[in-house]
């Protein structure tokens, strides 16, 4: 084998040296290439250069041969940064292989499943921006038209945000109330927040109670992007402000409620920054814009305008999403 | 200003052409030894491509000039089937440990700018600047 | 700079023409670092070698310089893998920094307070392969002399089960029973982890609880490693073996209980696959080596015991854990 | 079978010294000019962490003879503070961004066999034999 490599390298040097031509130059380049695969170090190219030269050109002076033994000398730490690569570039797939599998752990951890609520069409879409998502959708739901949604986001993104989240989780089904208060909703998970992680990571939640039988949903928001309210009749978009600190901030912190009521083709559109703060060339991309969106496709079905509202956001922003996206939207039918 | 030739790739023998075409650019542009194989390893790369992934395009070299700077720029065009994922060929090791060379990140890091344009179906523009220091 | 470079390496070429010294090979070897460390190509190594000898050795003959021109060319491959290995330590950081937060969060996470109780010394050692610990060790306990402990291993390392683990930790918090049996516990868990999981993710567990006043425990084991019984008055280590299933197999698996009584000095030794399954150069480290590694520190505390095996055990790994370790010594005093 | 010789490390210059001992062995033994350099590369690295981390101790060379194989092994020993995080320094990329070369890992590839042994405050004992083939 290293004999084979040795007189392929011969044949190369002897060609080029008759000829000194670009094809002479290519083979070379292409042997460096096959060199390279098979693990042959920087020193081992050059010892054999000299092995080929000395075969040649034995009357050469010494000085040429001494020469070619610094430049060995010399390539040796180069020799052991391309093994470093090596070894680096196999951790590297290591890790792509445990990413995905704990992204997919994450999607069965986290699932949650979308009710049917009488006069209510629901749209939703949750795209991470990296592998793993720091957004999260929880519904809680019975038989009587009761309805929680928990839409969060953590400060934050890809593996810490995914661990966080677990917590909102688990905390939740701790509730296990689909008649909860958002306000209280809103507490129990911020103690629990507070509680148990780092101090450095805070959680944003919008908590939406809907009551299906009046078309009544109540709502509160601890620092979270707010919902948005469409109004079919007078066609205008109103933001559904509601105040509270961040989950994790404050054992003390306290939440207001507020509720409103749906009319037929009415939205409310609850959503994380994700989708507002977009960016293109220009800067931010303005809520107007995706206000345009929504309203150009406001008579199809719920998912319909949410798929739309994300593929048009992604053209905008050339394929990039620079934050976790999560949108859904609640359609008065 | 600009000054341009091509090559038209369609066999491995056009790739040697390509190379030899852009070396004598370079060194009469005034690139010293080691600029002057990597240019030709640039353009080595972006002729491979060409013919293994579209069939046939053609290598453009260009010489340039902007506020008394002197360069030369690569532009490897085809009507191939264009890259699916660009961020996903962009990525270390993704080419080369399929032994398929440097790849387009080689290409990026052996000239000064990189810019791509492709659109599947309708072909792929690779443009690559180097200048003289 | 460059002209600095190049008339430093002028410099240790001619002293190596001169001497041919080892003083001057390594010279030039930490010459070669720092033009690595400053991102020097090593064609371009090659081509002030060339330029060096050029000026000191102008009459040598033409093919000596062709055939550095075919190096340089050799080399340009060469070049472009040291860059990729600088990208990739850049990436490498980034990752490393992101586990280095999501550790801390998994920690916090699934902290569990070591419990006191009367007549019992605690040893406790839980460390991971790598950055993410797959192994976990749950207490619950109460005022009276009664406590629950957990030692957990999801099948699979890293990332994926470090994300499971926080399941079961939540699954462990909604029993909150220090009575609990270990039946029980076991079933409830299993159903859990049945759930809410990937098919191919399992967990193996051993469960115990502990009553102080009688100086018994009662345990049960899903898939897991065997716990040891050392007996003070014989000098014996034996088995403590419980079937069942791993968790997350079948939601109808069934699990034993089995009740020990401990006398003075006795040590229950809990631990994890990772703590038996050591491998030297020889093999598996033999069972037996563990026992006397415990049995030769046996008057000692059990956190000095505990420490004593993690660190002999590392030692005969050559400092390399395989697999997360975690061992618990509940020593009766 | 074995023999052996050795140097004591202190100051910078013993560190060339036990460079040309190991060198001088290696090439004794019939290794070439490549393994003869990765052999004293190791020693280099060896002897550097014992002149900047513990101060001095001591590098042997030893001529190994196992079923016909011929090989040889460093041995760096010294008394210093010993390595608190062993599975950090063999790390990739721990050392050599800090920039202090090569580093263990690096020592590790150079060689065959390596072998590490250490106590905090009581000292560092490393081997590392190298095959010749
Ligand atoms: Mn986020
Ligand atoms: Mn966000
Ligand atoms: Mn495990
Ligand atoms: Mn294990």
């Amino acid at each position: 084998m290293v004999q084979k490599i040795d007189s392929q390298y011969k044949e190369i040097l002897r060609q080029y040296m008759q000829r000194q031509s670009e094809q002479n130059l290519y083979d070379g380049q292409n042997f460096s290439r096959q060199l390279i695969a098979e693990n042959t170090s920087p020193e081992e190219v050059i010892s054999m250069h000299k092995a080929a030269m000395q075969e040649m050109y034995e009357d050469l002076p010494d000085v040429v041969w001494h020469s070619f033994d610094l430049l060995i000398e010399m390539m040796i730490s180069y020799g052991l940064a391309l093994q470093e690569r090596e070894s680096l570039l196999q951790r590297q797939e290591e890790l792509r292989v445990e990413m995905d599998l704990a992204a997919n752990v994450q999607e069965t951890l986290l699932k949650t499943t979308t009710p049917s609520l009488e006069g209510l069409d629901i749209g939703l879409l949750s795209i991470p921006a990296r592998k793993m998502n720091g957004d999260y959708v929880y519904f809680v739901s019975d038989q009587e038209g009761h309805a929680g949604i928990a839409v969060a986001d953590v400060i934050g993104k890809g593996l810490p945000a995914a661990l966080c989240m677990s917590m909102v989780k688990f905390g939740m089904d701790s509730l296990n109330n689909s008649r909860a208060r958002p306000k209280d909703v809103l507490d129990v998970i911020n103690r629990v927040v507070e509680k148990s992680i780092d101090d450095s990571m805070f959680v944003s939640m919008f908590y939406g109670s809907y009551n299906a039988g009046e078309a009544t949903m109540t709502y509160g928001s601890a620092g979270h992007e707010p919902a948005i309210l469409y109004r079919a009749k007078s066609e205008t978009f109103s933001e559904l402000n509601s105040k509270g600190l961040l989950l994790g901030v404050s054992p003390a912190a306290k939440y207001e409620e507020h509720t409103v009521h749906l009319e037929q083709g009415d939205l409310l559109i609850m959503m994380t920054d994700g989708v507002t703060e977009g960016r293109n060339e220009e800067g931010f991309i303005e809520r107007e814009v995706i206000f345009e969106l929504i309203h150009q496709m406001k008579d199809e079905p719920a998912q319909v305008i949410v798929r739309h509202v994300y593929d048009e956001l992604v053209r905008m922003q050339n394929a990039e999403l620079s934050d976790d996206f999560t949108l859904v939207i609640y359609k008065k039918v | 200003m600009s000054n341009q030739s091509s090559v038209e790739i369609q066999t491995e023998w056009d790739i040697v052409a390509a190379r030899q075409l852009g070396r004598n650019v370079a060194k009469e542009l005034g690139f010293g030894t080691v600029d002057q194989a990597r240019i030709t390893t640039a353009i080595s790369e972006l002729a491979r491509n060409i013919y293994l992934y579209a069939g046939h395009g053609k290598i453009e070299i260009q010489r340039l000039t902007n506020n008394g700077m002197k360069g030369i720029m690569i532009i490897a065009a085809d009507n191939g089937p264009g890259i699916s994922d660009v961020r996903k060929v962009m990525e270390d090791g993704f080419s080369t440990s399929g032994g398929l060379g440097a790849g387009l990140p080689g290409v990026k890091r052996l000239m000064d700018e990189f810019k791509i344009d492709t659109t599947q179906g309708e072909g792929t523009d690779i443009r690559a600047t180097k200048w003289l220091r």
